[in-house]
């Protein structure tokens, strides 16, 4: 077994720096790596370009990030509840680049498995289809997507092992498997780290390879943005 | 003329047994409100879920538990979970049999613009693009006008597509249209609300062949 | 919940014809859809092509439509087991397509996700490559390989719910999860079939949306290929 | 000369502290009982298995867990189970840092053969033209010779082949070999053999720098 805990959330954020691509997992604010992300916030990181399909909000999630103006670019598919990311986009502070959530995913699962490029129909005879090859399959027009590249992939998952072997709850799974193993160094942060082989084999959603760093993260606020709830 | 529910509840009609149906945020999301219950139906969420339930019991909200419209949810018996990769893979691979989604435009050609007011207002098409591409059923809930009264049921869209050529139907506050031919067809009438005002609130082109029925619920 | 269930293999391969394709999970004799492949067998379907990384023993598996010629035609990656197979392959008493077998798995996959094709490093310079187009991408030479069309997907589950979630054990799980979906129907066969709530949702590997037809197999021999053990 | 098992001895000094492995069928296979138990490795076995352990114990193997080469084997501690195609993402994707496999020819620029001998063998190239076209460290593990007594280390490969230049190394029952600038390169000698018997034995083109130590274990 190849060990790949680390103490906290310090130690795993060793080598990041100014300018650097970072891809963050989460929907909204669930299963956000809230640690990984405060921490970005602490060293005061600049220039960063996200890989992450919202922007948190105005004070939580990368909408930390957004307010201290650390953040360049942001590659993401929604960023409808961040009035202050609308702004900066729209005044032009910070470049963006909005791509279907499905081409998200499937362009960090690209990277992630050697898959340079792959076709899609998603965004065809849109800006999105702007300046890419399109290409007609059974009689349906696609157009090319690349993998990303990125330095650091950051994701939150619910347990892990020493081994970095991850399993996710609910819906708080969503980007993060994906862009495990998709940038060059893979953190992972978890609710629950326990030892090797204490996890069921057949249960793991992303094995450790794709992990490079694990810890289990100090406190989980885990904020909820749209409470619905019926009367018993 | 239709409220919000009315919509929906109207739009609910052309769910079938057997289903799986993934609903925009808005009005769509109140669909699954007015499904038949004798029918078999799955919701899925393209956050991650199938089998999505309806909205938790107070202080039974979980936040690892939410619709893409990031909503609190339930999971029902025969729910799975799974991540956007293969989520969005469900939706390019046509394996979800419906999608109803929300419209800021939809030309006669099918063309839908829902996700950009240049210079004003850019929410990100989050995943509409990848589900109005790949669906072979979509249906839109929209309301016939905007707010200055101008029709959103256009010639040719005016503001930055979601795709193209993908709309077979809509279901807006007036009426229930069906795109075809490169024409708005004219299929039931909102209760109250005559032909003359439909196509009123028209810009494109309006088939109108026969008797117009009104909308039964 | 959407119920999937059907009463018996019979019922399960309704509609299979001659000339058809079908895709087989399985990896050697290791999660391999037995019941159905016997059933196969006593259908007698003819001229079919059988998408399947490997082609079964003689006596078992894939190998028992071998040997009634059942099969017009194999896709595989690896047939080094079988030597019916490689004596009909020589003679061309049956077309065989030999194909990488991460690129075999891929190409189930991007049926299965709407992805019509997608470039991969496999088998550049090699047979596999001829008439196909290449690519460079990241300094590094690609082929475009095309998503596989087959018209039933046969896969093995080792427990399965109404609902049609199934969840694999061990490694035979293998090619059976990127098969669910790829064919225009799949059915899967499971060694236990449960009622829908049974299964914990998170540890479903492939979503019942996938399957069409489940039915719990009537027996499973599971012959193991090659015994290996240490003593005591 | 070495057998098979000090060819597996050889090439298990290659392995070190941290790597993930796969291991072809034959004597790659054997390389996993030499390495040394102070550094920390887990063996990827492509049809879905990392974390692989020895074989079982007598009455306890499990049908459905075997290895690429179709053996009941065990999972350690720490182990995970997942599917052909994310298995083959780990191998195209680069995350795998060494594979050992075996071949019939290798050519003096690094191309591969190990599936084909057209008209008489076709077992099919399995795993190994995406392993060989997608790891950046390649150890080959073979005789030198076949039987027949001629070279398998030639300018040029003669049999179809799984991949071009991509061998990086080769340890075979004479010697151990770079694969660099179009040559091989010799690097040490199997104990009690000369580079003149290496030479004889090599139809490409052999480098052959200062002093050729003899293997150690």
């Amino acid at each position: 077994m190849i060990n790949k805990t680390v103490a906290n959330v310090r130690e795993a954020c060793e080598g990041i720096d100014d300018g650097m691509t970072f891809m963050l997992g989460g929907f909204g604010l669930c299963g956000i790596p809230e640690n990984i992300i405060n921490e970005l916030v602490r060293r005061n990181v600049q220039g960063v370009t996200c890989i992450s399909n919202n922007a948190g909000v105005d004070d939580f999630g990368l909408g930390l990030l957004l307010k201290k103006h650390q953040i360049k670019k942001m590659i993401s598919s929604y960023v409808g509840e961040n009035a202050e990311f609308e702004r900066q986009m729209l005044s032009g502070e910070m470049e963006v680049e909005l791509v279907p959530q499905g081409t998200l995913a499937q362009r960090c699962e690209a990277a992630r498995t050697g898959i340079p490029a792959f076709f899609t129909p998603a965004g065809y005879g849109t800006e999105v289809a702007e300046g890419k090859e399109t290409r007609e399959f059974n009689g349906k027009m696609h157009i090319m997507e690349r993998a990303f590249e990125a330095d650091f992939s950051f994701v939150k998952a619910w347990k892990g092992d020493e081994a970095g072997n991850l399993i996710f709850k609910g819906t708080a799974r969503n980007f993060n498997p994906a862009m495990c193993g998709a940038g060059k160094i893979t953190v992972a942060e978890v609710e629950e780290l326990v030892p090797a082989g204490e996890l069921d084999p057949n249960h793991v959603h992303i094995p450790g390879i794709f992990v490079q760093r694990i810890f289990q993260g100090e406190k989980y606020e885990k904020r909820i943005e749209q409470l619905t709830v019926r009367k018993k | 003329m239709l409220d919000k529910n009315q919509i929906a509840q109207r739009i609910a009609k052309e769910v079938k047994d057997g289903y799986y149906v993934n609903l925009g945020i808005g009005i769509p999301t109140l669909v699954a409100n007015f499904v038949r219950d004798d029918i078999s139906v799955e919701f899925q969420s393209e956050n991650g879920i199938l089998g999505m339930g309806p909205f938790p019991y107070e202080g039974e909200e979980d936040p690892d538990l939410i619709n893409a419209g990031k909503q609190t949810i339930t999971a029902l018996p025969g729910a799975s979970f799974f991540d956007s990769a293969m989520s969005f893979g469900m939706i390019r691979g046509q394996h979800v049999d419906l999608t109803i989604l929300g419209a800021m435009e939809v030309s006669q050609n099918g063309d839908i613009a829902n996700w950009k007011i240049p210079g004003k207002m850019v929410k990100g098409m989050g995943g509409a693009m990848d589900l109005v591409a790949s669906a072979e059923n979509i249906i839109v809930a929209m309301m016939h006008t905007n707010r200055a009264g101008e029709s959103k049921l256009l010639k040719e869209c005016t503001l930055p597509l979601t795709g193209v050529a993908c709309v077979k139907k809509i279901v807006s506050n007036l009426a229930v249209m069906e795109v075809r031919d490169g024409k708005f067809h004219l299929l039931e009438r909102a209760p109250g609300v005559s032909v003359e005002e439909i196509q009123q609130a028209t810009e494109g082109d309006l088939v109108v062949e026969g008797d117009i029925p009104e909308m039964k619920f």
